[in-house]
């Protein structure tokens, strides 16, 4: 026997490094290519899908879908979900629209106040996730309940009624909506200023997850709590901070629409919740955690936006309305999944 | 280097009558023993004696049910295994302790990442810390081409070698591997064998368990056995020799009729 | 016998309604029910479930309180119809209100007060043949609600032109807003838009200036906004059902058979409205709407 | 050194072998804790909660919750989610409605084929989860959708409005009806015999959980699925087992609705499956899977029922229901989480 | 018992030109070789050589990019690894195939359940079960009080044993073992082996994975060497000495000089 041969057999490639594979392995990839095939479907099937006005309303309709699936799409990936998340952002709105319209708070002070309530819900929400061992399903799903009645009662309790009303009547109004509702007209198309949110909360999401100690954390604990807590990682500071960027990011979205509708009705944002969830996996994210993307998610709501609106752009029977969002999102997935596969060679 | 070595070795972690049970099971209890400066403390026992148990309280992941645990001198309560790694103590877990969907070299250096410039611009740094998992692995004899592959998909000896060379290099006054060459080949084995010697020399205290004698004794400097959770002895290297401790491991004669027993199966056969 | 009535007072009524939470609607059915118990000093309790199995449970918990009369509107009335009919049984009197106006003798209510969504929706029809509208998009904000689909198919009854329902998702007022301007820019022969809810005819006149149409809002029920919207002019009118008033009369005609034996009506329906509000009466309904009763 | 004691040591007891501890480290002790303190609580509080017919109200309240809870808690112990159950049950009233009121077709024939119908959809959920390693929450999101819009654009279509009528007009609905719609008084409380239903689906899925290959195989793909498929459990068979399983609860429930109220809704159901979801972990199974018991999530169903019919025999102001409903699970839950925490010592 | 063995020993699996890539990465290429009855098959190779990848293979968990395999002579394409456990081939998986919340009992018959009782009253033969698992780790020396106890808490070497014993209770024909001693004491490492002698004698064929040519030199029959994915030889016994098999898989010389390091060090200290 000869044993000559090993040096040579051990300097031979055993992978094949092709950057292109590279990128077709990223999580959000597949959901880039679905969200492009139904641009082009309702491109070519309507005619004022890829106008100006057109886009101005799909865009409005992905954007606050899309800031609040990029924050859940983090907390997934962190291994956790917020039920509450929906119901948060009619809460933000409410909080300011009382303190203004019924105690006369100036508006600023009342948007700070509801950040600064949110902030603590969500660090409540974390803490007890991390402290008793509960679930966060079941944890913010009693936040969830919560709010929604008290969003309910405590309206009615104090302005008599289940919605806000004469919020434009509330001094400086003009100088904040500036901020979460203005508007931008191109060529007919009304473009409104939370696009902008969106992508700067989806780049800063983006930075965060694969450039910075946090983003690390975030991977380790939604991927292997256990080994993350005995390497070292701050696992109850990450978990924290992941329900407050959520419960933040609903503040945003609570502003978006309160100074976009100048209204808010107390069971705004039921519901919702799910929707995000829905962004982030068609954007790729595990619903395990451990693995996913903000631009995935960013994308995710993109396609549930276009899809969205595009159903109404085509004059189908809204009757048939979920029947084909369900088709499409489910074709979405596929697509998703069908690229990465082929992507990674069938290994995930 | 050059280091200079206290004649009486300083004692870093000292463990006093420590025990820990889960529920109704009573994994450990009683244990006492210390773990020097630049010596190399053995932990043998049998399947399920509660070494794990015992490594797993040193590091931080376990808070025991009774006993004391000093650290130069201090008693502490671990709050968590970070509280242990910022006292210089580095482990490698039976189970590796590795987030397998995350990139190798993100797992290399998990809670304890690199990063460049400042304030909102601090970012991790990627090249070097790509670099220094490349170098480390290959120190070790394993050559990954991808540390950007999930550690998910290396093989059994390849994931314990990453976990080895994490603890090896941030381990700072103390190091534990709790069967740190189960899954290794002749040669990786070696290698592990001789950093735990370097790191001995270097004045760190290591903890060290495995079940094969030929391994320990070389590199032992203290020899704790376990036996169904309490201590069966804690010795030093000069009151035992190298066969006594087999036998103890082994569980007396047991050993000698195997070999016989394999040949004359083989001749039948 | 009022096993039911843990704070002294003498009567205890339950209203028992299809609502889902916070419609704004049945919230004013509910100030109004209250406001009567408060008035009579009766114990109010109010329940809402729009699945009608879940709402025979309830009227069959309200019987297990022996309470002393139940409010009950009736949507889809085949599905409460063993409930009322055991409650009636069990010597409760029973008053329907909204919608059930032909079945609620025969289940042996003692009266019905207000009208169905039917009348009000073929009333909304005319209106809007008056301001002479041709294509309208009817948007229902809760898909399958049977009270919302009643509305829309009565208005429907009585329009000349072409009437299209939309489904929204009622919870998110911005993607109300967004489809409505969706479906205007699709569609630019659209030159109606009937709402079934105050808080949507607010999100329709945003839709519509966005898009640039020239549709007109109408809508059911009111709100402070609303009315100063029809005083505006940018709302064309909105359709008052006077749900107060259905709350109230409700609770009235169980308090007044409980003491004096009245049946109010006769045993005939008691219609609650519908009332018109538009830019000539705005003003004198928004101080009320302000408080929240209209 | 000696070594003649390692065998006196070898034979010390390890283990104490309390079956006290025993029973309360099962999954559904906790739960039965919770459920005696909620009922405990209302008993003690309202004065009919604890009556003949009170409890009349709560049991049949439970009992279809209960009904799907368990099916929904195998599922999620079998690792999967089913979020086409709510609709499914509204989706299965619907074809018998249809089918008998607008095609005249035996109401026996019309149950069984629903049935079939529900079974065939259970299978392909499952199948297509198997098929194509997407996870159960997306597909069976898309089945939900795709049903919700058949139900109301179908219905729609051919009754011209959103819900049956005249079911009780149609041949034979009486003898149909005793088996799902039936109840009986005692004492001035009726009992509806949707909760023997529940009592007879409890004692079958525990029966199976505990007692049958079939129900081994659960546990273990639920618990982690590349190991069971290694150790040679039929995975395919068990987890399109599971959907079915679940769709034929979903029918049996929409049977017994549809023949409760005579009518049936083309909303029915929408949002009901997260209320099952929501018993089962109340009951103490594992969102992850691997972890449950059927018992647990019947008594979940209970609590649920108490909660919810108990807020209005407490005659709350129903504005806060949501909140006082939220705040109840919680403290079920941390209760019911606490029991078996003593009682495993810390080690969950 | 008293079996007769035949002189050429059948051939059960047999291995042609096998492959297999994980997406960019090749495993394995080009391996053959066989697994004769009443014989012991060894794989030996470093650290992410393709052992566990070819086992995988011959197990039914993963299919083979390239190549064909051979069950009694005739080609075969396992379509899980229920179709390998249906044609008697029964394994250890490295990381166990464990279900970790179930109870030993559980775990040990998963899969293979024994029931009692016909039609719809069938149902598991739970006392059975649990008598079967405690007796068969009582023989590997593992004393469990308690085998209702999830598998997840056990010890590692604890688990290791039980998934042994599951794989050589069920092996009818082919028993696969991929480093089933890696973390096991030297007594129940002694019983495992003993374990392979005797399935081997019993006439069964038996693929033994191990990292320690003093395990897998006498009991082995023959020995296919991995390296990189790629088959360095595939020896008969009579073919290869314990030394040439010792140096070739500590890849040469490396291994003297280590006794030697680690006693300089230790003279140092
Ligand atoms: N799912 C996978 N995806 C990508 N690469 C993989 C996957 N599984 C294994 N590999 C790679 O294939 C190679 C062979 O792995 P394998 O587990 O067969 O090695 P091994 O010989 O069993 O090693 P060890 O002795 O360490 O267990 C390794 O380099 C590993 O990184
Ligand atoms: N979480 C737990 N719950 C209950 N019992 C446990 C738990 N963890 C460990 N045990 C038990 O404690 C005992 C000691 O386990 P430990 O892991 O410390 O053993 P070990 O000495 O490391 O064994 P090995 O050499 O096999 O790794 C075992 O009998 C085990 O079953
Ligand atoms: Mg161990
Ligand atoms: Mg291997």
């Amino acid at each position: 026997m000869t044993t000559t041969d090993i040096m040579t057999i051990a300097t031979r490639p055993r992978v094949e490094n092709r950057p292109i594979r590279r990128i077709l392995g990223r999580p959000e990839t597949g959901a880039l290519v679905a969200a492009l095939a139904v641009m082009i479907f309702f491109s070519v099937y309507t005619t004022t899908f890829l106008t100006l006005p057109g886009a101005g309303v799909w865009l409005e309709s992905a954007s606050t879908f899309g800031i609040m699936a990029v924050a859940v799409a983090l907390l997934m990936i962190g291994g956790e979900f917020d039920l509450s998340a929906g119901v948060m952002t009619g809460f933000t709105a409410l909080v300011v629209g009382i303190l203004t319209t019924q105690f006369g708070v100036n508006i600023w002070v009342a948007a700070i106040v509801s950040l600064a309530v949110a902030l603590a819900i969500g660090a409540l929400n974390g803490y007890v996730v991390m402290r008793t061992g509960l679930p966060s399903f079941i944890v913010t799903l009693g936040t969830f309940f919560v709010l929604a009645g008290a969003d309910l009662a405590v309206t009615k309790l104090l302005t008599g009624q289940v919605a806000i009303q004469g919020m434009t009547k509330v001094p400086f109004y003009d100088s904040i909506a500036a901020f979460f509702g203005s508007s931008l007209t191109i060529g007919g198309g009304v473009f409104y200023i939370s696009v902008v949110w969106w992508i700067v909360v989806t780049i800063i999401a983006t930075w965060v997850l694969l450039r910075t100690r946090a983003g690390n954390w975030i991977f380790a604990v939604g991927g292997a709590l256990n080994s993350s807590r005995q390497v070292g990682v701050p696992v109850m500071k990450t978990k924290v901070g992941l329900f407050m960027t959520t419960s933040g990011a609903a503040w945003l979205v609570g502003m978006i629409s309160l100074f976009r509708t100048s209204t808010v009705q107390a069971n705004t944002g039921v519901g919702q919740e799910f929707i995000y969830i829905i962004c982030a996996v068609v954007g790729g994210c595990l619903l395990t955690g451990g693995y996913g993307s903000a631009v995935g998610a960013a994308l995710g709501a993109l396609i549930y936006g276009m899809v969205f609106q595009g159903i109404t752009f085509a004059q189908w029977d809204t009757n048939w309305l979920r029947t084909v969002l369900g088709g499409m999102l489910l074709l979405a997935v596929f697509l998703n999944h069908w690229v990465r596969r082929r992507a990674t060679g069938g290994s995930r | 280097m050059t280091v200079t070595l206290p004649t009486t070795p300083a004692t870093i972690i000292e463990v006093n009558a420590i025990g820990k049970s889960y529920g109704a099971v009573n994994a450990l209890s009683g244990i006492t023993t210390k773990v020097n400066a630049g010596q190399v403390t053995c932990v043998l026992g049998d399947n399920g004696a509660g070494k794990s148990t015992f490594i797993k309280i040193l590091a931080g992941a376990h808070t025991p049910s009774e006993g004391q645990l000093l650290i130069d001198g201090v008693a502490v309560t671990f709050s968590s295994p970070r509280a242990a790694l910022d006292m210089g103590i580095a482990t490698v877990y039976q189970d590796l302790a590795v987030v397998p969907l995350m990139p190798v070299w993100r797992n290399f250096f998990l809670g304890s990442e690199l990063t460049r410039g400042t304030g909102p611009f601090r970012r991790l740094d990627v090249k070097e810390m790509k670099r220094v998992t490349v170098e480390e692995l290959a120190n070790m004899g394993i050559d990954l081409r991808d540390v950007d592959q999930p550690i998910g998909t290396l093989s059994g000896g390849e994931r314990q070698c990453v976990a080895i060379a994490r603890a090896v290099y941030f381990g700072a006054r103390v190091l534990i591997l709790d069967e740190p060459t189960a899954a290794l080949g002749v040669k990786q084995s070696g290698v592990v064998l001789r950093y735990i010697a370097r790191a001995r020399d270097k004045g760190l205290g290591v903890v060290f368990i495995t079940h094969n004698p030929h391994h320990a004794y070389p590199v032992g400097d203290r020899f704790l056995l376990l036996n169904r959770g309490t201590s069966i002895g804690d010795f030093e290297k000069s009151q035992i020799t190298l066969g006594e401790l087999t036998s103890l491991m082994a569980g007396g004669a047991e050993l000698d009729s195997l070999a016989h027993e394999l040949e004359r199966a083989e001749r039948r056969s | 016998t009022n096993s039911a009535n843990p704070n002294g007072a003498k009567y205890t009524y339950a209203v028992i309604t299809h609502s889902g939470p916070g419609d704004a609607f049945w919230d004013r059915v509910k100030s109004g029910a209250e406001a009567a118990g408060s008035n009579y000093g009766a114990t109010i309790t109010y329940n809402a479930d729009p699945d009608p199995a879940k709402q025979s449970q309830l009227i069959d918990n309200a019987v297990a309180q022996k309470v002393n009369g139940i409010v009950v509107s009736m949507a889809n009335p085949e599905g409460l119809k063993t409930s009322i009919k055991a409650a009636v049984a069990a010597g409760i009197p029973v008053v329907t209100i909204n919608s059930g106006i032909e079945e609620s003798a025969a289940y042996g209510a003692i009266t019905h007060i207000g009208q169905s969504e039917t009348v009000a929706g073929q009333a909304v029809g005319n209106k809007l043949n008056d301001s002479s509208l041709n294509n309208v998009l009817c948007v229902i904000q809760e898909a399958g609600n049977v009270g919302l689909e009643q509305r829309c198919k009565a208005a429907t009854s009585t329009f000349k032109g072409t009437m299209t329902n939309l489904q929204v998702d009622g919870t998110n007022d911005s993607e109300v807003k967004a489809t409505i301007k969706s479906k205007l820019q699709a569609d630019p022969s659209i030159d109606g838009v009937l709402t079934l809810g105050g808080q949507y005819a607010l999100d329709a006149v945003g839709g519509v200036s966005e898009s640039n149409s020239t549709a007109k809002v109408a809508t059911f029920d009111l709100s402070e906004d609303v009315v100063a919207d029809v005083q505006a002019g940018t709302i064309l009118f909105a359709v008052d059902q006077q749900p107060y008033v259905q709350g109230f009369l409700g609770v009235t005609a169980l308090f007044l058979d409980s003491t004096n034996g009245n049946i109010i009506g006769g045993g005939q329906p008691v219609y609650s409205g519908p009332a018109f509000v538009t830019k000539d009466n705005a003003a004198q309904v928004a101080q009320f709407a302000k408080n929240g009763t209209r």
